[in-house]
């Protein structure tokens, strides 16, 4: 049996002028359990606090109801005193007889009597509190990111430059990402790989971090501060620590006919590659589908010319166990495919291209050199024609394309059309557009340089149909403003295809139980308070794997989701929320109901032996909360058919009993 | 608006099963329709149109029979409006507003002949007869 | 014999973070509800299982309502969802097994939304009392 | 099409496990009078032969014995079901109350089963003989005789038939059937239809006949917690004598909402009431719910789907919409 203190406070008048805190007092007393009643004027003080001390000491109590103000507003206050006192703090409850109470009735009686139910009910809860003590795990010192784009590279460096140990996990055979990949960046018009390419550098001669590149995640396990995660270094062939990135190899490989995907397949590379001359870490890497030693053993030049003798055509996948405290994801996005387009002739005509291939067309180091050249006939195109939201924007029932804005379309849009005009005045551009959408600093003013200094044509309408016509490219669209169709005859048509996540995030997902849309973009902790949170602890969100986003709000929210990771690698332990949830093996039916519930994949199962009563064993599937990630929500209690399943602070049992005695 | 011309709006929405309301105003339609320039009013304000109960105006209009249902317009639409679903469902309205039906069930065996398909027939008494 | 003046019992479960709040709120501004409104706070709606539910009404409670976060704000992302099925099928049930519609009920009540928390406790209270006391899932026993 | 006898499922219960493909058959078994038919497990060919039964009382769903009886089990189980038992056997799956690698389950067409009170409707008390062939052939100790028509007698839940196809087996006797459009909710949308007071009066006439005797609970297949909320006294909710009709809408709407969503519609509750309470009529109640509110969903249907109440969309419909367009 409880020996309960029940100590209600007057909060000056704000309770005692409407509640007769005596009268409930003395009610209180003759409630099972209680020993010890008091009233006070300020319960919160330091007076007020000593008197609570004094009773749990003097009265041996093992649990203590303060009749108060809102537990939002002191239970952490009595729940230290109750601490203080050598009580256990969780044997605290409050009875909010002030906001619910005091302040919302007028009469006395009305609210005495209230008040008094109010305090039965914790009182009758706390009868049923049992001493609860939070789990502390330990935290490692390290931070893993997935992804090395702008938004993986910004969040390794902001960690390392806490201190903090980082390594990127990068698919691809450099660092850089996308933004590797552009000219230049809006609204400002610097170049992209002059901002991006020293960061890039100081990430691979930063000491704390170290860069798996070519490399996936292929299993995640563990929680919050205790992640073990399995590393795949896909075989590229040459040996990392020894290639000096010279570039000898990929001048001499006989195999000219590779793809270049980093110019988006418009010109082609050797077997064996660098991406850029910029890359990081600087070292070539075998295409296995194309490279005839590894295809059918004959050629070897790349390693005869290898001066380091890096290369090594017996290398094999490997795998790398590492441990982390935090996982940021910074997966990032791919332009969606133009496949499903039909009217837009892109597979039809090479002069119909996307804008990431426009970036690369127009790039210095890209497949023309920097000269706007059509992909077809390399002619200097004399009208271009640009199409914004292609494939944002979709009724959700549409296959085609997303039902929401790909955000970054109208800017690098009136970015494209302005540097074209800029350096090619004889070019017309034609720019078709639903809505311009321009609210970040500087954009609209951006925005309104191209149409008004630069003379770009921005036509509200929308492209029907695009056919290839001899060397032309007819476009035929509509002007809704003037409510006319028109038929342009285009030598080039840029579309501004809608961006999605790129599909490596799904399965990632998956490992990591992080909580995803139906777009498949991870889902935040909260949309407005906790932005760069999973709902899973310990996984953080940074860049477009979250929903579009452009550089500067990229590297804002990368920087975000590395302080939120600074923050949980700083702490030596992680002390957890006791009120979790927890499953009583006995009454457990291993139906799964509870893990589908769950948003923070906090429960597992396991099969487990049984002994019988009559000495035999029978193996059963039961479930297992983790408390380090258990967030206590206790959705799971309620899917759960036994009841096996219960929440430690707000069990079953306990908010019965509350029930019980508001409705006595 | 007028109770006749809700009514009106209301009825073509039903029959025709279109949503109006989803249209982002994009023009894509009419970028796409290739009787554009021998219409009045084109495919986006035959939308825009219905949505504002504005459709006395259409039911007049020659550009009721100048589409050709080719659909391009349904399979180009984004937001998944379907115009074309629409300027069917007014035409409906207009033959229905006449009053008087054209075909009763009684003209059917009549028309019934080797030569015409009876299909053709079934089809024409399910236009004319609402 | 002294006819004791009828007053209904209206059990409410706030969770912590949105509607608890809310109700915290509309006592700092001092917005006026019914005294027979009784909150039980709970760490989120989907933490209320239709037992608890049950529970009170068999016990006596004329009306049980229900607040939590509005959906796409739960604290725990998701809870408020399965809550909407949960209480949406149970009081279909209800209905069913005639139990007045009117008594039970769940508000989305924000953190912000004191004055919708007191006006929902206002109506919800009005609509209880109109209907009478609970009988008809009111275990006799139970009251002594 | 074949018509299943008790002899071809007794000739290939034998040959299983006999060939040693099963170690054990559950099966059914003739109870203290014809027509109460029972589960039973035969370990041996004797047995088998000697008291196997199959005819028209064989409602038994066993889905749920595999729970129990695959932990035991040292090999496989041979397991006959009827085309209602492999909803409930896939449901089970779903939640993984049995290893799949220990059942041999081989699917039965089923033209309904007996409702032995629609019998003794026609046959009056005191039947001391029942022979199922052709037609159903009673005796009764007063020495009367009915011919009945097997069609003329169903169960509830065999008139409202949902499927005759086998969603799970490992081998099928006989022909495959089809899923069907059944009336199945007709009553459940008369009952809605009827004035509260009036729907007031039905549920307070069935449900008062209640005696808590758990035969509902015992038999459903989807009840199979280890241990059961009514049976548990910390659950606020555990088994009490009947004191007044109010109490038994407590455990009838638990009962009822701890298998929704889960529930395949077996209609074994209703089967086994000893005071026939039309317990599917809640059951059905859900389903019907969970069909029109959040699209149509057939629990077992496939093993691994995620049941309704753990699982959600962002628009669903609110409690407070519940009600709309129903009028009054």
């Amino acid at each position: 049996m409880q020996r309960i203190g029940v100590f209600v406070c007057w909060c000056g008048s704000n309770i005692a002028g409407t509640v007769d805190v005596v009268a409930v007092a003395e009610a209180l007393k003759k409630e099972p359990g209680v020993v010890f009643s008091a009233n006070y004027q300020y319960m919160c003080s330091q007076a007020g606090q000593d008197l609570i001390k004094n009773a749990i000491k003097e009265h041996n109590l093992t649990g203590i109801v303060v009749c108060s103000c809102s537990p939002r507003m002191h239970e952490a206050t009595f729940r230290k005193t109750a601490a203080a006192a050598g009580l256990n703090p969780y044997m605290v409850e409050i009875a909010n007889i002030r906001e619910q109470c005091s302040w919302v009735h007028k009469e006395m009686p009305i609210g005495t009597e209230k008040a008094i139910i109010l305090g039965k009910a914790a009182v009758a809860k706390v009868n049923l509190n049992t001493p609860l003590v939070p789990g502390e795990s330990p935290v490692t010192k390290r931070a893993l990111v997935i992804g090395g784009g702008i938004a993986g590279i910004q969040t390794a460096l902001d960690i390392a430059d806490a201190g903090f140990e980082v390594d990127i996990v990068e698919k691809k055979p450099t660092i850089g990402g996308k933004m590797a990949q552009l000219d230049k960046t809006f609204p400002t018009l610097d170049c992209a790989a002059c901002i991006l390419t020293p960061k890039m550098v100081d990430v691979a001669q930063n000491e704390k971090i170290r860069i798996f590149s070519y490399s996936e995640v292929t299993d995640v396990k563990g929680f919050v501060g205790n992640f073990d995660v399995t590393i795949k270094k896909k075989a590229r062939y040459v040996k990392e620590e020894l290639c000096t990135g010279c570039g000898a190899c990929t001048e001499k490989c006989p195999m000219k006919k590779v793809p270049n995907d980093f110019n988006l397949n418009m010109d082609t590379k050797r077997a064996i590659y660098i991406p850029f001359a910029q890359a990081v870490p600087k070292v070539a890497t075998i295409d296995p589908d194309y490279c005839n030693m590894l295809k059918n053993g004959k050629c070897g030049v790349c390693s005869k010319v290898c001066a380091a003798g890096a290369i090594d055509y017996t290398q094999k996948d490997e795998f790398i166990e590492e441990k982390y405290g935090a996982i940021v994801v910074a997966t990032g996005f791919n332009p969606i495919s133009m496949d499903k387009f039909d009217e837009f002739a892109y597979n039809q005509s090479k002069d119909v291209i996307t804008s990431l291939e426009f970036e690369r067309l127009t790039n210095a180091a890209g497949p023309t050199a920097g000269k706007l050249l059509r992909p077809s006939d390399h002619k200097h195109p004399e009208k271009i024609v640009f199409v914004q939201c292609v494939g944002s924007r979709c009724d959700a029932c549409n296959e085609k394309g997303k039902e929401y804005c790909s955000k970054i379309c109208c800017m690098y849009t009136a970015k494209h059309a302005m540097l074209t005009r800029d350096k090619y005045p004889d070019t017309e551009v034609y720019v078709f557009y639903i809505d311009v959408r321009t609210p970040g600093k500087n954009f609209d003013e951006f925005y309104r340089r191209a149409v008004e200094e630069y003379g770009v044509h921005y036509i509200k309408g929308m492209v029907g149909k695009v056919v290839p016509e001899g060397d032309k490219l007819i476009v035929q669209a509509s002007d809704l403003l003037d409510n006319k169709q028109l038929k342009i005859e285009a030598d080039l048509v840029v579309l501004a295809a809608a961006i999605e996540p790129d599909k490596s995030a799904r399965p990632l997902a998956t490992l990591l139980t992080a909580s995803m849309d139906t777009n498949d973009f991870f889902t935040e902790a909260h949309p407005k308070l906790r932005p760069v949170e999973s709902p899973t602890a310990g996984v953080f969100l940074s860049g477009a794997c979250q929903g579009p986003k452009d550089i500067p709000e990229t590297v804002a929210q990368a920087g975000a989701a590395a302080s939120k990771v600074i923050g949980l690698l700083a702490k030596d332990k992680l002390t957890g929320n006791p009120c979790v949830a927890h499953s009583n093996e006995m009454m457990c039916n291993g139906c799964s109901s509870c893990e589908r519930v769950c948003p923070y994949g906090a429960i597992t199962y396991e099969d487990k032996e049984f002994r019988m009563p009559d000495r035999t064993t029978l193996m059963r599937r039961i479930a297992v909360v983790n408390p380090a990630v258990c967030q206590g929500c206790g959705c799971c209690t309620v899917a759960c058919p036994s009841g096996a399943m219960d929440l430690k602070g707000f069990a079953s049992e306990q908010i019965i009993a509350e029930v019980d005695a508001i409705c006595k | 608006m007028s109770n006749s011309k809700k009514y009106l709006q209301e009825e073509i929405i039903r029959t025709s099963g279109v949503n109006p309301k989803k249209c982002m105003r994009c023009g894509k339609c009419s970028a796409t329709c290739p009787a554009y320039d021998e219409m009045e009013y084109h495919p986006h304000q035959f939308v825009y149109m219905v949505e504002s109960g504005n459709i006395e105006p259409l039911l007049e209009s020659d550009s009721l029979y100048r589409c050709l249902t080719c659909f391009a317009c349904v399979d180009r639409c984004p937001r998944s409006v379907e115009p074309a679903k629409l300027v069917e469902a007014v035409r409906l309205a207009a033959i229905r507003k006449q009053g008087n039906n054209r075909m009763t069930a009684n003209d059917v065996p009549e028309l019934i002949d080797d030569e015409t398909p009876q299909q053709l027939i079934v089809s024409a008494f399910r236009k004319y007869t609402k | 014999m002294q006819v004791k003046e009828y007053k209904p019992l209206i059990v409410a479960f706030c969770c912590n973070w949105c509607s608890y709040a809310g109700a915290d709120l509309a006592g700092n501004n001092r917005l006026n509800y019914p005294a027979d409104v009784k909150i039980i706070r709970v760490p989120c709606s989907c933490r209320v299982n239709p037992m608890f539910v049950l529970r009170a009404f068999q016990r006596g409670a004329d009306g049980v309502i229900l607040c939590g976060c509005h959906p796409g704000d739960c604290h725990y992302t998701s809870g408020n969802y399965y809550t909407r099925r949960r209480m949406a099928l149970l009081f279909s049930m209800l209905d069913y097994l005639c139990i007045e519609r009117e008594r039970t009920r769940v508000e989305w009540v924000s953190a912000a939304e004191g004055a919708k928390f007191a006006a929902t406790m206002n109506d919800f209270a009005e609509k209880v009392a109109a209907l009478g006391e609970n009988k008809r899932l009111e275990d006799l026993r139970c009251k002594k | 099409m074949q018509k299943i006898t008790r002899d071809i499922l007794v000739e290939k219960a034998v040959s299983l496990l006999e060939n040693g493909t099963v170690c054990c058959v559950l099966g059914w078994k003739k109870g203290e009078f014809d027509y109460d038919v029972t589960p039973a497990l035969f370990e041996s060919k004797e047995e088998i032969e000697k008291d196997f039964v199959y005819d028209d009382f064989c409602g038994a769903n066993f889905s749920k014995y595999l729970v129990k009886k695959t932990i035991k089990a040292e090999g496989k189980i041979l397991v006959f079901l009827k085309p209602c038992d492999t909803y409930s056997f896939n449901q089970l799956l779903t939640e993984h109350r049995f290893d799949r690698e220990k059942v041999y389950a081989i699917g039965i067409p089923c033209e309904g089963m007996a409702d032995i009170n629609k019998i003794r409707a026609i046959a009056g008390d005191g039947i001391s003989e029942i022979k199922c062939g052709e037609k159903i052939v009673v005796d009764t100790i007063y020495g009367d005789k009915h011919e009945i028509d097997a069609k003329d007698v169903l169960l509830e839940r065999c008139i409202n038939c949902k499927s005759k196809k086998h969603v799970n087996y490992d081998e099928l006797l006989g022909d495959e059937g089809e899923v069907i459009e059944s009336n199945r909710f007709d009553e459940v949308a008369r009952l809605e239809a009827m004035t509260p007071d009036e729907r007031f009066a039905f549920w307070q006439n069935e449900l008062s006949r209640c005696i808590r005797c758990n035969a509902c609970r015992d038999v459903c297949p989807a009840c199979t917690c280890e241990k059961c909320v009514f049976d548990n006294p910390k659950s606020g909710v555990e088994n009490k004598a009947p004191a007044n009709e109010f109490e038994e809408k407590m455990f009838h709407i638990i009962r009822a909402f701890h298998v929704a969503g889960r529930c395949t519609d077996c209609g074994e509750c209703s089967r086994v009431c000893p005071q026939h309470i039309p317990l599917h009529l809640l059951n059905r109640k859900f389903i019907k719910d969970i069909d029109s509110f959040y699209g149509e969903y057939q629990a077992g249907a496939e093993v691994g789907s995620r049941a309704p109440l753990v699982n959600y969309t962002t628009n669903d419909l609110e409690p407070s919409e519940v009600f709309e367009g129903r009028g009054e």
